[in-house]
C-alpha cells in the first residue's frame, strides 16, 4: 500500500522504481506467507522468482533512469508526458 | 363505324407524341397540319360515330371499347377502356368540334409565336385527356384523364414561361385544382373500398342497390366527388383560379377555360348522379354552391377591367348555372347548358382574341370605338353575349338557361329562392356583358388595329356564331316548339326531372321574367357603361372587393399559402437531424472527457490503476 | 450457375474497368457498360422464359443456386431468383446502365476506381436481392455499403465527407443490430430445432415466442427502416443524395432505398408475421408521416437535388405505407411504386447531374428560364416532375394508387391524410419545375441542350414511366406470386372483398 | 514467534513509511533498507529462513546497493531536495494517499472477513526449497535465467552511449562494450540473482 | 523427462535457444542480416515443431505446463505473428542508426514468454512468462534510444507493468493463500465465488487482483490509460508485437483459464467482467474518435477490440471460446497488417503516424492503399475481410447465451469505431494537400520482405474473411475441451 501512494505521490523516477520494489516485496511477503500457511515451498519458490523478476526489473529501471537523466537532466517522471491526449 | 372510338383518343395523343419530340425541326406549316389535321380526324371520326351511334344504337344505349387492362392487382381491376352512350357522345361531340374550331382558329391565331409546336403538343395532349376523361368507363382513367387536362390547363396557362406572373398563375392553377383532386382520390378509394369496383356503370349500379338514400356513405362518397368538381369546374370555394388562367393564350382560355376541360366537374356529377341522388344533402349543396358561385361571379364580372378576366368570371357564373341545375336534379338541362355554353363562350374567348390580337390590349378601359374596325369581332360579340345574357329566342342561350331556371323552379328539389336568385344571375350576366360589349365596341377610340383577321379566324368566329345562335333549337320548350330532342337524348342515362312545383308560375312565364332579366340588364349596362358615360374604373369598396374576386386570394393567401411557406421555412433545416446532431454531441464530448483523462502522466496513469483497482474490488464486494 | 455469375460478372467487369482505365478511360466505361448489360440481358433472358409460368406454385423459385460455404454454422451461399428479385434485379441493371451513361462526361477523374467502386454497388444490390441465405444477405447489405460509401466520399460535391459518413454510420449501425437479430433468430431455430442455419425457407418455420419475435422484427425493421429511408432515420439521405455524384444519387435511390422496402417485403413479413401486424399501425403512420414530412421539407429546399432527396423521403413513405397495409393491392403498388421511383427519381437525379454539369450549381434560385435555352432537357425535366407528383400515366400514380387505394381498407384515416402527400407532392413537383424551367432567365443562361446520349438516357427513362404508367401489368404479374407469399403469411385474415 | 512476526511488521510498516517520504533519496534507501530487513526478520518468523537470508543478500545488499550506486552517479544536488519538498505539498499527496487508504480499507475488509491466514507453521528450509526449486520448478528456472537474461540484454541495450545520436559511430563498427559504470552495475544485479539460483 | 515430453517443449525450446544462439552470433559477429535471418528461423523452426510435436499431445510436462492443442494453435498465432513482425522490424530498423541486433534477441525472448503464457498452467510460470515478456517489452519499448518520445513510454510501460505485477503477484497470493494451490485452474474455481465469507473472500479479492494485473496487459477500462503512450513512443514493429504476440499471449491464458460458463456467470468475476468489457468498448472507441495519430488511434481501437474479445470470452459456452480465437486470430492477422502498412510507409528517421501523412495515399501508391484500407475495415468488421467474420462468430456466441446488453455495446460502439476508420480511409483517399511535402516517401521504394509480408496478410484477412472454415475447425477442436 505504501509503495503504491509513494509511486502515486513521488515524482522522481527513482523513488518510484523503490516504491516498485516496494511492492514487488510486499507480494513476495505475500506469497512467503500463504507458503507458510500450507506449509509448502512453493510460496518461497515463487519468492525466488520474484525476486530475480524485481533484479531484471531494477536493471532495466536504472537503465532508463540514466538514459532519463541524461536526455532530460532530471528525474521528473512527469516531464514524461510528451505523449498525451 | 364504333370500333373506330380508340381512334378519337389515339390520334390526338400520337400528334402530340410526335410535335413534342420532334416539333422544333418541323416547319410551321407541317406543325399547324399535324395539329390541327389529328383534331380534324378526331372530329371526323367522332362524327362517324356519332351517326352510327344515331342510326344503329347498340344495346343498353352504350357501347364499350376494351382495349386492355391498365392494372388488376388484388380484385382491383382497372382497364383502358371507352364507355360511349348519349352522354358522352354529346360531350365527345362537343368536345372535339369546339376544338377542331379552336385550333383551327389557333393555327392562325399563334403563326407568330416561337412555340408554335409547343402550342399545338399541348393543345392536342389536352384534347386527348379531354377525350379519355369523356370516354372513361372507369373512374381510374377518368381520373386519368382529369389529371392530363390539369397538367396541359398548367402547361398552357403557363405557356409564355417567361413571364413569372403566367407561371405563378399556372402553379396556382395546377394547386388549386389539385385540391379538388386530391379529394376525388379519396373518393375513389371510398367507392372502390365499398362497391369493389371503379367501373362507373357498374359502381352506380351497385350503389343504387347497395346504399340507402341518404347513407353516411353515400354522402361522403358524393362529397368527395362534389370536392374534385368544385376543384376543377372552379367552383366555390376553389374558383380563384380560373380569372389568373387567363395568362395562357387566348385559344387556351377559349378551349379548356371556357368551353371544355372546366366543364368537366359538370360531367363528373351527371355521370355519377346516382351517387348525388342517394346524398340528396350534398346535391342540394351542389345547388347552393352553384348558385352562390353564380353570383358572386357574376358580381366579379361586373367590376373587372381586363376583357379576358370578365370573360373568365362569366364562364365561372355560368358553370355556376350548371351547379345550380345539377343541384336541382336537372341533368339534362345542366348538359344542354354545357353545350350551348361550350359555344358561345368560345366565341366570346376567340372574338376577344381578335381584339387582343389587333390592339395589344386588354384593359376594357383602354378599348373603345372598335365596332367599325373590327366588324366581324364585333359581331361575335354581340352574337356570343347575347347568347350568354340569354336574348331570347334567336340564342341557344336563352334556351339551356330557360330551362334551368323553369326546373330551379318547377324540379322537386326547386325553389323561389333559387329561381329568384337564377333570375338576379341572368340580369347581371345580361349587365357585364353588355357592359363589355359596350366598353370595347362603343365610345370613343382609344386603341388602334395593328392587326387583322385571317381567313382561319374568320371561319372558326362564324362557325361559332352559327352554332351559338342555333344550338340551342335542339332542345325547345314547349312553348317554343316543343322538341326536347336532346333531353330525349339524354334521358336513356340522365333521368328526366319531372315538374311538381307548376303553380302559379308558369315556364311562360320564366320565359318573359328571363327576357326582363335580360332587358333590365341591357338597360343598366346602357345607363352605366354607354357610350355617353364617362369611362372611369371602379374606385368604391363594393367595386374593389368585386374586382378582387370578392377577396378570395387575399384570404387563402393569409390562410394557407403563408402559413405553409412558413413551415417549409422553418422545417428547411432538417428537424429530424436535432437527435441525430445531439448524439454525435454526446459522443464528442465523451471523446473529449476521456481524453483529458490521457494526461500522459505516469503517476496519474498508476493513479488510474490504483483507482480501478478500488473500482473492482467495490464491486466484487458488493455485488453478490 | 446463371445467379452467382450476375454477381461475379458485375465483380469481374469491376476489377477489368480498374485495369483498363490505366490504357484507356473510354475502354474502362466500356467494360463497365457492358458487364451490366450483360447482366441485363440474362435477367431478361429469364424473365421471357418465365413470364408465362403459371402462377399456381408458390414459393419455387425462377433459378436458385445453392452451395455450402461455412458448414459449421450451416452458412450455404443460397441464391434464388423470383419474381420479385427478378423485377428489382431488371431495375437493377437498368438504372446501373443509365448510372454508368450519366457518368459518361461527368466523371473525368479517377475512371477505373469510378467504374469498379459503381460495378461492385450493383454486386452487392444484385447480392441482396437473390441472397436467399440471411447471412449471405447481410455479406451483400455491407457490401453494397463500402463501395458505395467511396462513390460519395470521392467524387462528390462539397460535403460529400459529412454526407458519406453519415450514410455510412446510419446503415452500418442499422445493418448491425439486423446482423444480432439474424444471428440471434439462427440461435433460436437452433435451439428449437437442433440445426444451425441460416437459410431462409428453413428459418422461416422457426417457432417463436411473441417477445422474441417482437425484438428480431425490431432488429430487422430498423435496417430497413434506415436504407427505405422510414421517417425519423431518413436524415442521411439528403445529405448523401445531395452530395453524391450523379450516378451515385442515381444507385443510391433508384436502387439502395429499394433495398430496404425488399428487405421488409422479403424477410420482414414472412418472418415475423406476428409483430408485423402488430406493428403495421405503427409503421403506416410512419409511413404517412414520412410522406408528408418528405414532401413538405422538399418544397422548402433550394437545393435541386436536396429537394429530389426529400421526395423520396417522401415516396418512399407510400412504400411503407404500402408494406404493411397489409393487403395485395398496396402490397403490389408499393412495388410498382419502388420501380417507378427508382426510374423517375433516377432521372430526376440524372437531370440535376446534367444541369449542375453545365452550369456549376445546384441552387434552384440560380436557375429559372432555363426552357429558353434548353428546351428538350426542360421538357424531360417537366415529365419527370409530373411522373414525381404522380401524374396519372406515368409509373408512379400506379404504384401510389395501388398503394392508397389498398392502404384505404387497412385505415382510412392515415390513407386521407397520405392522400395529402399527393398534394404536398404537386408543390415540390412544381416548384422543381417552374422554379428551374420556366419563368425569367435572369442570369441570362446559355447552354447547350441535351446531348444523343443524355437524350437516349432519359428517352428510354421516359418509355419505361410511360410503360409503367399505362401498362403495369407485366411488372404486378411478375410479383404477384411473391408478393402474395408475404402477405399472406402476415394478413392471412385479409380476404380481398368482391 | 508471533510476536517477533508482529514486531517485525510494524517496524518494516514504519520503515517503508520513512523511505516513502524522505526527501533525500539516500536516506529513503536506508529506510528502505531497514525496512527489507524486517521483511527478512519476518520471514524468518514465517518459517522461512532460506528466503530470509536472499532477502538480506540480494534485496538490501546487492539490488539496493545497485540504487545507491545511481543515486550517488547521478549526484543529486541539493537543490533537487527543495524541488522534491515542493512535490511533497499536500494536496500532491492527498489523493494518492486517500486512494491507497481505501484499497487498504478494502483489503483489510476482504482480510478481516477470513480465518487469518497466520498460524504457527513448521519451518521449511532450504532443501525442501531447493527440492521443490530444481523438481518440479526447473522449467521455471530457466525462465526465470531467460528472464534475467532479456533483462541483461535490455539494460545493456539501454545503459549504451547512445550512437546513433551522436551519429559518430557508425552501426557496423563492433563496438566493444564499454565497461562503464553501468554495465558493471548491470553484471552486478544480475549476478547476484544468478547466484541465488 | 521422458522424450514426449522433450517433444512437447520441443517449440518453446527452439525459440529460447535461439536467442540465446542469436546472442552468441551477435557476440562473435555483429550482422543485421544475420541476426534477423537466424531470428526467423528460428520462428520458422519452431513453427515446424508444433507439427513435429502436435503427435504427443496432449501433455502436461511438470506442473508448470499444459500442451494440448489449444496451447500449440496460440503458440502457432503467436509465432506467425512474430515471423510476421520481423521483417517489418528489418525494414524498420535498416532505417535506424542503432544497434539493430538485440532487437531481435529481445523480441525472441518476449516471444517466448508470450508462448510461455499460452501454455503454462502454474502460478509460477504464468507469472515468469508475464514478466519474461514485460521484461523484453520494455528495452523494445524503447529500443530506438534517440526518440524521447520511445523513453518515454518505456519509462511509462516499466512502471505501470512492474506496479500492476505487484498487484497481481498479491492476488496470486491471496488466491494461493486461500487455496493453498498455484494451479491456473484455481482461478476458474475462483469465479463462481461471490465475496460472501471465510475464504472465498481471499479468492475472489485474489482474483480481482489478478484481474488487475492482466487487465493490464490486455488494456481493459481502466487500466487501459498506458496503452495509447506506449503504443505512441514504441518504434512501429514493437506497437504490431505489442499489439500482437504479447496481447495474444495474455489472452491466450486469460481465455483459458478464465472461462465463463453457466456456473460461474453469476460470480462476482463474471459481472465486473461484463463491466470492463463495456467500459472497454466504449471508451476505447469514444477516445479514438478525433485522434490525429494513427497509431494512437489503433491503440485506442485496440482497446475496444480487447472489449470486443471479452464479450466472447464471458459468452462461453461452446462458442465463445472459440470464437475469441477466431476474432483473436483475425485481429492479429488484421493489425500486423496495419502496422506492417505503417512501417512501409515510414522513411529513415520518421514513422508514418500522423494523420497527415495518409492524405492522398491512395493517388500516390494505390496498392499501399487498397491493403491499408483492407486491413482498416477489416477492424471495423466489414464483409469479406477477417475482422466480419470475427465479429460475426462473436455476435453469435454472444447471441446464443444471450448476452444482450453486451452485444449491444458491441454494436453501437462498432458504429463509433468505424467514425475513426473511415476518417483515415477518408484521408488516404483524399486530393494530396501538398504534393511537395510527401516526396521522400514517394521515391521510397517497397522493400521486399515487407512487401511479401504484407501481401500474406492480406491474402490472410481475405482467406479468415472469406473461407473460415479453413480455420474454424482446427480452433473448435483446439478450444471443445475448454468450455
Amino acid at each position: 500500500m505504501l509503495g503504491l501512494a509513494g509511486l502515486l505521490t513521488r515524482r522522481n523516477l527513482i523513488f518510484t522504481l523503490m516504491c516498485v520494489e516496494i511492492m514487488l516485496n510486499a507480494s513476495g511477503l505475500a506469497f512467503v506467507a500463504a507458503g507458510a500457511r500450507w506449509a509448502q515451498p512453493d510460496g518461497q519458490v515463487m519468492f525466488l522468482f520474484i525476486l530475480a523478476m524485481a533484479a531484471a526489473e531494477v536493471a532495466i529501471g536504472l537503465a532508463f533512469v540514466l538514459l532519463f537523466h541524461r536526455t532530460q537532466l532530471a528525474l521528473d517522471v512527469d516531464a514524461a508526458s510528451e505523449m498525451r491526449g | 363505324m364504333l370500333q373506330l372510338l380508340w381512334l378519337v383518343v389515339a390520334v390526338p395523343f400520337a400528334s402530340a407524341a410526335l410535335l413534342a419530340l420532334f416539333g422544333s425541326r418541323l416547319s410551321r406549316r407541317v406543325v399547324a397540319i399535324v395539329g390541327v389535321g389529328s383534331i380534324g380526324l378526331s372530329a371526323f371520326v367522332t362524327l362517324l360515330i356519332c351517326a352510327t351511334f344515331l342510326t344503329s344504337v347498340p344495346p343498353n344505349h352504350a357501347y364499350v371499347q376494351h382495349l386492355w387492362t391498365w392494372m388488376s392487382s388484388g380484385g382491383f381491376q382497372a382497364e383502358i377502356a371507352f364507355y360511349l352512350d348519349s352522354v358522352s357522345l354529346l360531350m365527345l361531340l362537343v368536345v372535339t368540334f369546339v376544338s377542331f374550331l379552336i385550333h383551327f382558329y389557333s393555327a392562325e391565331y399563334m403563326q407568330d409565336d416561337d412555340g408554335y409546336a409547343r402550342f399545338f403538343a399541348y393543345m392536342n395532349l389536352f384534347v386527348a385527356s379531354m377525350i379519355t376523361l369523356v370516354l372513361a368507363k372507369n373512374m381510374l382513367l377518368l381520373y386519368l384523364g382529369w389529371e392530363g387536362v390539369g397538367l396541359c390547363s398548367f402547361l398552357l396557362i403557363g405557356f409564355w414561361y417567361n413571364e413569372p406572373q403566367n407561371v405563378r398563375a399556372a402553379s396556382k392553377a395546377f394547386i388549386v385544382t389539385r385540391f379538388g383532386d386530391t379529394a376525388f382520390a379519396v373518393g375513389l378509394f371510398l367507392l372502390f373500398t365499398r362497391l369493389g369496383t371503379l367501373d362507373i356503370q357498374e359502381a352506380m349500379h351497385r350503389a343504387a342497390v347497395e346504399w340507402s338514400p341518404g347513407s353516411g356513405i353515400a354522402v361522403a362518397a358524393a362529397a368527395l366527388l362534389l370536392a374534385g368538381a368544385v376543384g376543377k369546374s372552379a367552383q366555390l370555394p376553389l374558383q380563384t383560379w380560373l380569372p389568373d388562367a387567363m395568362a395562357g393564350p387566348t385559344p387556351t382560355s377559349a378551349l379548356i377555360h371556357a368551353a371544355t376541360m372546366v366543364t368537366a366537374g359538370v360531367y363528373l356529377i351527371a355521370r355519377t348522379h346516382v351517387l348525388f341522388t342517394l346524398a340528396p344533402h350534398v346535391q342540394f349543396l351542389v345547388a347552393l354552391i352553384g348558385m352562390a358561385t353564380m353570383l358572386l361571379a357574376a358580381f366579379s364580372a361586373v367590376a373587372q377591367r381586363d376583357l379576358k378576366r370578365v370573360l373568365a368570371y362569366s364562364t365561372i357564373s355560368q358553370i355556376g348555372y350548371m351547379f345550380l341545375a345539377l343541384g336541382l336534379g336537372a341533368w339534362s338541362a345542366a348538359m344542354f347548358h354545357l353545350m350551348t355554353h361550350a359555344f358561345f363562350k368560345a366565341l366570346l374567348f376567340l372574338a376577344a382574341g381578335v381584339v387582343i390580337h389587333a390592339v395589344h390590349e386588354q384593359d376594357l378601359y383602354r378599348m373603345g370605338g372598335l365596332r367599325s374596325e373590327l366588324r366581324l369581332a364585333f359581331w361575335s360579340f354581340l352574337i356570343g353575349g347575347s347568347a350568354l345574357a340569354g336574348l331570347p329566342l334567336i340564342t341557344a342561350g336563352f334556351f339551356s338557361k330557360d330551362l334551368i331556371l323553369w326546373q330551379s323552379w318547377a324540379g322537386p328539389n326547386g325553389n323561389a329562392w333559387f329561381w329568384t336568385a337564377g333570375m338576379a344571375g341572368a340580369m347581371l350576366t345580361s349587365l357585364y356583358t353588355f357592359r363589355m360589349i359596350l366598353l370595347v365596341f362603343y365610345g370613343p377610340t382609344q386603341a388602334h388595329v395593328k392587326a387583322h383577321s385571317g381567313f382561319a379566324v374568320r371561319v372558326s368566329l362564324i362557325v361559332l356564331c352559327f352554332l351559338s345562335l342555333v344550338g340551342g333549337y335542339v332542345d325547345t320548350p314547349p312553348h317554343f316548339g316543343g322538341v326536347p330532342a336532346l333531353s330525349n337524348f339524354l334521358n336513356g342515362v340522365l333521368p328526366a326531372l319531372e315538374e311538381v312545383h307548376i303553380g302559379p308560375i308558369t315556364e311562360i312565364i320564366t320565359a318573359l321574367c328571363a327576357s326582363t332579366a335580360f332587358a333590365l340588364g341591357l338597360g343598366f349596362a346602357y345607363l352605366l357603361f354607354g357610350p355617353q358615360r364617362a369611362r372611369v374604373p371602379a374606385t368604391n369598396f363594393v367595386e374593389k372587393l368585386w374586382l378582387a374576386g370578392w377577396g378570395f386570394d387575399w384570404l387563402y393567401d393569409k390562410l394557407l399559402v403563408r402559413p405553409f411557406q412558413w413551415l417549409t421555412r422553418k422545417s428547411a433545416r432538417e428537424l429530424a437531424d436535432v437527435p441525430i446532431n445531439g448524439l454525435a454531441l454526446v459522443t464528442v464530448f465523451g471523446y473529449q472527457t476521456l481524453r483529458r483523462m490521457q494526461t500522459g502522466r505516469v503517476r496519474w496513469y498508476a493513479t488510474g490503476l490504483a483507482m480501478g483497482t478500488v473500482v473492482i474490488l467495490a464491486i466484487a464486494f458488493f455485488v453478490r | 450457375m446463371i445467379l452467382p455469375s450476375l454477381v461475379l460478372i458485375l465483380i469481374v467487369g469491376g476489377i477489368g474497368s480498374w485495369i483498363a482505365a490505366r490504357r484507356s478511360e473510354v475502354f474502362a466505361r466500356w467494360i463497365a457498360l457492358g458487364s451490366v448489360l450483360a447482366d441485363l440481358s440474362v435477367c431478361l433472358g429469364i424473365w421471357v422464359g418465365h413470364l408465362g409460368r403459371s402462377q399456381s406454385t408458390p414459393k419455387s423459385w425462377f433459378v436458385a443456386f445453392d452451395l455450402a460455404w461455412i458448414p459449421q454454422f450451416g452458412i450455404r451461399i443460397h441464391l434464388a431468383i423470383d419474381g420479385l428479385s427478378l423485377a428489382l434485379l431488371l431495375l437493377t441493371y437498368f438504372l446501373g446502365i443509365m448510372a454508368i451513361l450519366s457518368s459518361w462526361t461527368e466523371i473525368d477523374e479517377r475512371v477505373g476506381f469510378f467504374h469498379f467502386n459503381l460495378l461492385w454497388v450493383l454486386a452487392g444490390i444484385t447480392g441482396v436481392f437473390l441472397a436467399m441465405d440471411l447471412f449471405v444477405f447481410y455479406l451483400f447489405w455491407e457490401l453494397m455499403l463500402v463501395p458505395m460509401y467511396f462513390l460519395i466520399g470521392i467524387w462528390g460535391h462539397e460535403r460529400r465527407i459529412y454526407a458519406a459518413t453519415k450514410f455510412f454510420l446510419f446503415t452500418q449501425l442499422s445493418g448491425l443490430l439486423m446482423l444480432v437479430a439474424i444471428i440471434a433468430l439462427a440461435v433460436l431455430h437452433k435451439q428449437s430445432t437442433g440445426i444451425f442455419t441460416f437459410d431462409y425457407e428453413q428459418l422461416l418455420e422457426t417457432a417463436l415466442t411473441p417477445r422474441a419475435a417482437r425484438l428480431l422484427m425490431l432488429g430487422f425493421l430498423v435496417a430497413f427502416a434506415v436504407k427505405l429511408p422510414a421517417f425519423p432515420f431518413h436524415t442521411w439521405l439528403p445529405d448523401a443524395h445531395t452530395e453524391a455524384p450523379t450516378a451515385g444519387s442515381v444507385v443510391l435511390a433508384g436502387l439502395l432505398l429499394k433495398t430496404g422496402a425488399y428487405g421488409m417485403i422479403r424477410f420482414v413479413l414472412p418472418l415475423f408475421p406476428g409483430p408485423s401486424h402488430e406493428l403495421a399501425p405503427v409503421l403506416m403512420t410512419f409511413g404517412v408521416i414520412g410522406i408528408l414530412y418528405g414532401a413538405v421539407l422538399a418544397v422548402g429546399q433550394t437545393d435541386l437535388k436536396r429537394l429530389v432527396a426529400y421526395t423520396s423521403v417522401s415516396h418512399m413513405g407510400f412504400v411503407l405505407l404500402g408494406v404493411f397495409a397489409g393487403n395485395e393491392t398496396a402490397l403490389e403498388g408499393a412495388v410498382v411504386q419502388m420501380v417507378s421511383h427508382g426510374i423517375s427519381t433516377g432521372a430526376l437525379f440524372i437531370l440535376a447531374g446534367l444541369l449542375q454539369e453545365r452550369m456549376h450549381t445546384r441552387e434552384i434560385s440560380a436557375m429559372g428560364g432555363l426552357w429558353e435555352t434548353m428546351p428538350a432537357l426542360s421538357g424531360a425535366g417537366m415529365v419527370f416532375a409530373m411522373a414525381s407528383l404522380g401524374l396519372p400515366g406515368l409509373g408512379d400514380f400506379v404504384g401510389e394508387f395501388l398503394v392508397l387505394l389498398g392502404a384505404y381498407r387497412a385505415n382510412v384515416p392515415l390513407t386521407v391524410v397520405a392522400t395529402l402527400g399527393l398534394l404536398a407532392a404537386t408543390l415540390y413537383g412544381l416548384r422543381f419545375a417552374v422554379n428551374a424551367f420556366q419563368g425569367p432567365n435572369p442570369h441570362h443562361w446559355q447552354l447547350p441542350d441535351m446531348r444523343p446520349r443524355e437524350w437516349a438516357m432519359l428517352g428510354l427513362m421516359m418509355a419505361c414511366l410511360l410503360w409503367i404508367g399505362l401498362y403495369p401489368q407485366p411488372v404486378l404479374n411478375s410479383v404477384r406470386q411473391s408478393l402474395a407469399v408475404a402477405q399472406q403469411s402476415t394478413f392471412p385474415q385479409e380476404v380481398v372483398r368482391r | 514467534m508471533t510476536t517477533l512476526f508482529y514486531l517485525a511488521g510494524i517496524l518494516a510498516v514504519v520503515a517503508t513509511l520513512f523511505a516513502v517520504t524522505r526527501r533525500h533519496a539516500v536516506h529513503a534507501l536506508l529506510y528502505l533498507i531497514v525496512s527489507l530487513l524486517a521483511v527478512a526478520v519476518d520471514f524468518f518468523a514465517l518459517g522461512a529462513p532460506f528466503v530470509a537470508a536472499l532477502e538480506v543478500m540480494i534485496y538490501a545488499g546487492a539490488i539496493m546497493v545497485l540504487f545507491v550506486f545511481v543515486v550517488m552517479m547521478l549526484n543529486l544536488a541539493e537543490h533537487a531536495m527543495e524541488v522534491e519538498r515542493a512535490w511533497l505539498k499536500p494536496q500532491s499527496w492527498l489523493g494518492p494517499a486517500l486512494l491507497a487508504l481505501i484499497l487498504l480499507v478494502e483489503l483489510a475488509y476482504g482480510t478481516a472477513t477470513s480465518p487469518s491466514a497466520l498460524s504457527p507453521t513448521n519451518s521449511i528450509g532450504p532443501k525442501q526449497v531447493g527440492v521443490a526449486l530444481f523438481g518440479s520448478y526447473w522449467i521455471g528456472v530457466e525462465l526465470a535465467s531467460l528472464l534475467l537474461m532479456a533483462g541483461l540484454v535490455g539494460a545493456f541495450h539501454l545503459g549504451r552511449h547512445a550512437i546513433a545520436k551522436e551519429g559518430e559511430h557508425h552501426v557496423t563498427s563492433t563496438d566493444a562494450t564499454r565497461t562503464d559504470t553501468r554495465s558493471d552495475l548491470v553484471h552486478a544485479g544480475s549476478g547476484g540473482t544468478s547466484h541465488a539460483a | 523427462m521422458s522424450r514426449s515430453d522433450f517433444a512437447a517443449l520441443l517449440p518453446l525450446l527452439i525459440i529460447s535457444t535461439t536467442a540465446v544462439i542469436l546472442m552468441i552470433a551477435i557476440a562473435i559477429q555483429r550482422n543485421h542480416k544475420t541476426a534477423a535471418v537466424i531470428a526467423l528461423g528460428g520462428v520458422g523452426a519452431g513453427l515446424g515443431s508444433l507439427f513435429f510435436a502436435a503427435p504427443v499431445l496432449p501433455r502436461q510436462v511438470t506442473g508448470l505446463f499444459i500442451l494440448d492443442s489449444y496451447s500449440f494453435l496460440y503458440m502457432a498465432i503467436l509465432l506467425c505473428a512474430a515471423a510476421l513482425v520481423l521483417p517489418f522490424a528489418y525494414d524498420y530498423l535498416k532505417h535506424r542508426h542503432e544497434y539493430r541486433e538485440e532487437f531481435y534477441v529481445l523480441a525472441l525472448l518476449a516471444t517466448t514468454g508470450a508462448m510461455v503464457l499460452a501454455a503454462s498452467r502454474n502460478f509460477a510460470s504464468f507469472f515468469l512468462g508475464l514478466e519474461l515478456l514485460s521484461v523484453a517489452l520494455y528495452a523494445l519499448i524503447a529500443y530506438v534510444r534517440s526518440e524521447s518520445i520511445s523513453i518515454e513510454a518505456g519509462i511509462k510501460y516499466l512502471v505501470l507493468a512492474a506496479s500492476s505485477s505487484s498487484i497481481l503477484l498479491f492476488g496470486l497470493a491471496l488466491i494461493y493463500s486461500a487455496s493453498g494451490s498455484m494451479e491456473l485452474s484455481q482461478f476458474t474455481a475462483a469465479m463462481t465465488h461471490t465475496a460472501s465469507h471465510g475464504d472465498s473472500v481471499f479468492l475472489v479479492t485474489g482474483l480481482m487482483l489478478v484481474l488487475v494485473g492482466i487487465g493490464f496487459k490486455l488494456a481493459f477500462v481502466p487500466f487501459h490509460l498506458w496503452t495509447p503512450d506506449v503504443y505512441e513512443g514504441a518504434p512501429l514493429p514493437v506497437t504490431a508485437f505489442i499489439a500482437t504476440v504479447s496481447k495474444g499471449g495474455v489472452f491466450a491464458l486469460f481465455l483459458r483459464w478464465f472461462q465463463v460458463n453457466s456456473d460461474n456467470r453469476a460470480g462476482a468475476a463474471g459481472i465486473v467482467l461484463s463491466i470492463l468489457a463495456v467500459a472497454s468498448m466504449l471508451t476505447g472507441n469514444l477516445l479514438a474518435l478525433r485522434q490525429n495519430n494513427v497509431k494512437r488511434i489503433l491503440a485506442y481501437s485496440s482497446i475496444a477490440h480487447m472489449g470486443y474479445l471479452l464479450v466472447a470470452l464471458l459468452a462461453g459456452g461452446a462458442l465463445g471460446a472459440s470464437a475469441a480465437t477466431y476474432y483473436l486470430m483475425a485481429y492479429v492477422v488484421t493489425i500486423l497488417g496495419a502496422f506492417g502498412v505503417m512501417t512501409v510507409l515510414s522513411g529513415p528517421g520518421w514513422e508514418a503516424a500522423s494523420l497527415d501523412a495518409y492524405r492522398g495515399l491512395f493517388w500516390r501508391k494505390p496498392l499501399v492503399a487498397a491493403v491499408f484500407t483492407t486491413m482498416l475495415l477489416s477492424l471495423a468488421g466489414i464483409p469479406l475481410t477477417a475482422g466480419f467474420l470475427g465479429k460475426f462468430y462473436v455476435l453469435t456466441a454472444g447471441a446464443a447465451e444471450s448476452r444482450w446488453v453486451l452485444l449491444f455495446t458491441l454494436i453501437v460502439s462498432t458504429t463509433i469505431g468505424l467514425f475513426y476508420y473511415l476518417r483515415i480511409v477518408v484521408v488516404m483517399y483524399a486530393r494530396p494537400a501538398d504534393p511537395g511535402t510527401m516526396s521522400e516517401a514517394n521515391t521510397l521504394p517497397l522493400p521486399l520482405p515487407a512487401t511479401i509480408g504484407l501481401a500474406a496478410l492480406t491474402g490472410l484477412v481475405f482467406l479468415l474473411g472469406v473461407y473460415p472454415s479453413l480455420f474454424w475447425n482446427a480452433i473448435v477442436a483446439a478450444t471443445r475441451n475448454l468450455g
